[in-house]
């Protein structure tokens, strides 16, 4: 069964990942589904970086004797650096919401252009 | 030990820790967080001075961290283009935090001035990062770092407002941040490397078009929503008119430069000798959209009525002319590009610092208030002058002679680019000298009253005085710069 | 109206995008491929020599710590700066 | 109300939290892990003591002082280290020339574990920092 998807699934679903974030920091009015969109649309990146450095039949990449093929172990202290950052990101775009509301009482961003 | 190796390590790395001390000495005395940041910005300063006369001697400085070779560990790769717009960034961040000793208490409670200092490290930190690095991967977290930093500094104002102009810039720019990590991926995924240097290497022997250029175009879109390219400009003007004006300076002086040269970085150093024959691709719109970025730029600029938001459109502008130079690959235009680059940094910042200093003593914004501003403060509307000057291309100042190259490169691709180029000076010159009208020939209409002070505070005065002087200076002497950038030019199109 | 046209092209540039990616990623090497470029250049190394040079079995610590270390004193740097940006906009009067 | 069941389960249960936080820290060497996974887990037991008995309670356990403090100290300790390789006449952040009485794979190794501490310090305070600034940026009005 597994055999007829396409070969490149995992990175097909990242980039569906990536559209469906930027449509939702493009299109929803909610700022907080914007920041959710925002989320979707790093973790994308994270799936594609993590699928990249996949190899088959490769061990987890810690050192273990008799074992030679190890899945790519760089993709990975990239995806734990991207993941530090959206988290740095996520953080600060909510309290910078929280702020907002505040503020001007609304998150309707549409709201928000004509203030 | 020899320490002069390590300089371009230590430039970034002594940044971070002032950042890092800022905060924690600012729980014991809030008065000493301004001392720090000076000292480590001037430290970084002085090095990045000495750095300079070692890149020019050797053309290129690299440094492996960790003691790791290129393509395991991390390189920092140093050429003149770097080593020069660090020196620039190093000048300018440092003026900026002088700036910020009077002026900060004007804008930030006292309570914050730790978070505020140590932001400004943090972003300068990053520019210098982002200059230096010769690895694709920590060119994108130095990106992170300097955005992260400015989208604080732009809503660590009480100003209304603040912080939906802060919202929008980290919405839109965390989409380009993405966008260039996506595209790091996919060049790590065809060559197996992060080095520029090694992937500029590995490019040409690789033949899988589609992944290669939909990552090129990729970085350059992250990179050009960084430096407000024309259609992805919409977060500069809420930003960098509403953050407090060193903030602004830094912003709208340095941060679209990092863009701008990223780009340059790429295009040049890492895909340089693949795309030797195919820029053409990726250069026509890109110099499409310089060109728009100029008009529109201009012509908003034109309608604006608070002095800030005004320097903000002409800052879109300028990094069209600058975008321009870069996408038309040519020695002179690339020159041209590079010089500009340096002629805006110091003409905007000494703008901004002008309009800050405005700010401070009489609390105006907005433009049709600055009759009788010639008097009230002379030296700061002679700065003014002296540097919008620059940006117009008025002859003396050194903007003209960068905009003299820009030209004579854009007419030998297309006489249009030239025709856009004139175009925006003559619009320039029109916004510029409606402040200069009010400011210096408009009848007062009301006696001077809440003027704070005889003069500037000599912290304020120095940045604008120097930025002013500097920007005549490059104009009399611009051999100096220009045989710098054609070194740097020359390295950059030798791939 | 205005939204239908901002709709439509919103959905234009997500399907530019999507095409010009999926374009892509149907050229990239397959999924898992032993012989993918990613596996022959820059990770044997770590694979094989980072318990001698490093003396850590976790190659994606050896790494993070070691190899690329100055990328993890940014990455502390990035979320620093997050700290400290949460530090600066808390505690705003209310107008 | 008293939250019994919630109050009586977490606080049985922060000191293990803790405790596994700290061994992800101090296995990252050796095993999945590392500074900032055992940092944010450490960080997240603080986080569940904020929950259950109030930001209050966790803001006198850890407040902000020492929170800011942990934070700089990591950070710097990292920078530190790596300006220790320079001291010693190597690159910055280069492990193996620091003149200590071990071969440089040991080394390497014992400054790993530090800077990972260092990291994990960080992080902790970090992850609690940003959770109750946000909660109590939340909580003032309305």
């Amino acid at each position: 069964m597994i055999e007829l998807l396409p070969p490149n699934l995992p990175y097909f679903a990242s980039i569906a990942l990536l559209l469906i974030g930027l449509y939702a920091m493009i299109t929803k009015r909610n700022l907080i589904k914007k920041i959710m969109g925002l989320n979707i649309f790093s973790t994308s990146v994270l799936l594609f970086l993590i699928a990249m450095g996949y190899r088959e039949g490769g061990a987890p990449p810690i050192e273990v004797e008799g074992v030679t093929h190890y899945v790519n172990p760089l993709p990975h202290a990239l995806v734990l650096t991207g993941i530090v950052v959206a988290l740095a990101l996520t953080s600060f775009a909510l309290i910078l919401i929280i702020n907002i509301y505040k503020e001007h009482k609304t998150l309707d961003s549409e709201k928000l252009t004509k203030l | 030990m020899n320490l002069s190796l390590h300089y371009p390590i230590l430039l970034i790395v002594i940044l971070f820790a002032g950042a890092y001390l800022t905060p924690l000495l600012g729980l014991w005395n809030k008065k000493i967080c301004f001392p720090i940041a000076v000292l480590s910005t001037l430290i970084s300063a002085v090095l990045s001075v000495v750095l300079l006369f070692s890149v020019l001697e050797n053309n290129i400085v690299s440094y492996y961290v960790g003691g790791w070779e290129p393509p395991y560990g991390i390189e920092l790769t140093i050429d003149p283009l770097s080593s020069f717009l660090s020196l620039v960034v190093a000048v300018i961040g440092f003026l900026a935090v002088v700036f910020s000793k009077n002026y900060v208490g004007h804008e930030i409670s006292e309570k914050k001035q730790p978070a505020y200092y140590s932001l400004l490290q943090l972003i300068i930190g990053g520019m210098q990062g982002a200059l230096m690095t010769g690895d694709l991967f920590n060119l994108f977290v130095m990106t992170e770092i300097f955005s992260i930093s400015g989208y604080a500094l732009v809503a660590i104002t009480q100003k209304k407002g603040s912080l939906l102009a802060s919202f929008r810039y980290l919405l839109l720019a965390s989409i380009g941040t993405t966008f260039i990590l996506f595209s790091t991926g996919f060049i790590y995924m065809l060559t197996g490397s992060l080095n520029m240097e090694d992937i500029s290497n590995l490019l040409p022997l690789i033949d899988n078009p589609w992944v290669m250029y939909s990552g090129l175009v990729l970085l350059i879109i992250g990179f050009a929503i960084k430096s407000a390219l024309f259609p992805l400009h919409t977060w500069l003007p809420d930003a960098h008119s509403i953050a407090p004006s060193p903030v602004s300076v830094l912003l709208s002086a340095l941060v679209i430069k990092i863009g701008a040269y990223s780009i340059i970085r790429v295009v040049y150093t890492v895909f340089g000798e693949r795309l030797s024959d195919g820029f053409g691709l990726i250069g026509v719109p890109l110099s499409w959209m310089a060109s728009m970025a100029i008009l529109v730029g201009s012509l908003y600029a034109i309608f604006q009525t608070d002095i800030k938001r005004m320097l903000a459109f002409s800052s879109i502008a300028h990094i069209g002319y600058i975008l321009l130079g870069v996408s038309l690959a040519s020695t002179l235009s690339l020159t041209g590009g590079i010089f500009h680059m340096l002629n805006h940094a110091l003409g905007k910042a000494c703008l901004f610092f002008c309009a800050g200093a405005i700010i401070y003593r009489t609390g105006i914004r907005n433009i049709a208030d600055f009759a009788g501003l010639s008097s009230k403060m002379p030296i700061t509307m002679a700065a003014f002058a002296i540097a919008a000057s620059s940006l117009m291309g008025v002859p003396p100042a050194s903007g003209f002679m960068s905009k003299f190259y820009l030209g004579l490169g854009a007419y030998q691709e297309n006489w249009i680019f030239l025709a856009v180029i004139l175009i925006g000076s003559l619009l320039s010159g029109i916004y510029f000298f409606k402040v200069l009208a009010i400011a210096y020939f408009s009848p007062i209409k009301e006696p001077d009253s809440k003027i704070r002070g005889p003069e500037l505070p000599f912290s304020m005065l120095m940045p604008i005085v120097i930025l002013a002087i500097a920007s005549l200076a490059f104009g009399v002497l611009e051999d100096l710069p220009v045989t710098l950038i054609e070194q740097a030019v020359r390295l950059l199109l030798s791939n | 109206m205005i939204n239908r046209i901002k709709n439509v092209m919103v959905i234009f540039v997500l399907a530019t995008i999507g095409f010009v990616m999926s374009l892509a990623v149907l050229n990239m090497p397959e999924f898992a491929d032993v012989n993918a470029p990613i596996h022959k250049h820059v990770a044997p190394r770590y694979m094989q020599m980072s318990y001698e040079e490093t003396g850590v079995p976790n190659m994606v610590t050896a790494i993070l710590a070691d190899y690329r270390g100055y990328d993890t004193l940014g990455e502390l740097t990035v979320i620093f700066a997050g700290g400290v940006a949460v530090l600066s906009i808390t505690g705003r009067k209310k107008k | 109300m008293n939250p019994v069941i919630i109050r009586t389960i977490t606080r049985v249960l922060v000191p293990f939290i803790q405790l596994f936080g700290l061994y992800i820290i101090v296995h990252g060497p050796v095993s999945p892990g590392g500074g900032f996974q055992g940092g944010v887990v450490v960080g997240s037991s603080m986080i569940l003591v904020a929950l259950a008995y109030g930001l209050d309670k966790a803001e006198t356990m850890a407040n902000h002082s020492y929170r800011i403090i942990m934070d700089c100290v990591g950070s710097l300790v990292y920078a530190g280290i790596g300006l220790i390789g320079i001291a010693a006449g190597g690159m910055f952040l280069q492990y193996g020339i620091i003149p200590l009485p071990f071969t440089p794979a040991r080394i390497n190794n014992l400054m790993i574990f530090l800077i990972g501490s260092a990291i994990g310090v960080h992080i902790m305070a970090l992850v609690l920092s940003l959770f109750l600034h946000t909660a109590k940026e939340a909580e003032i009005d309305d």
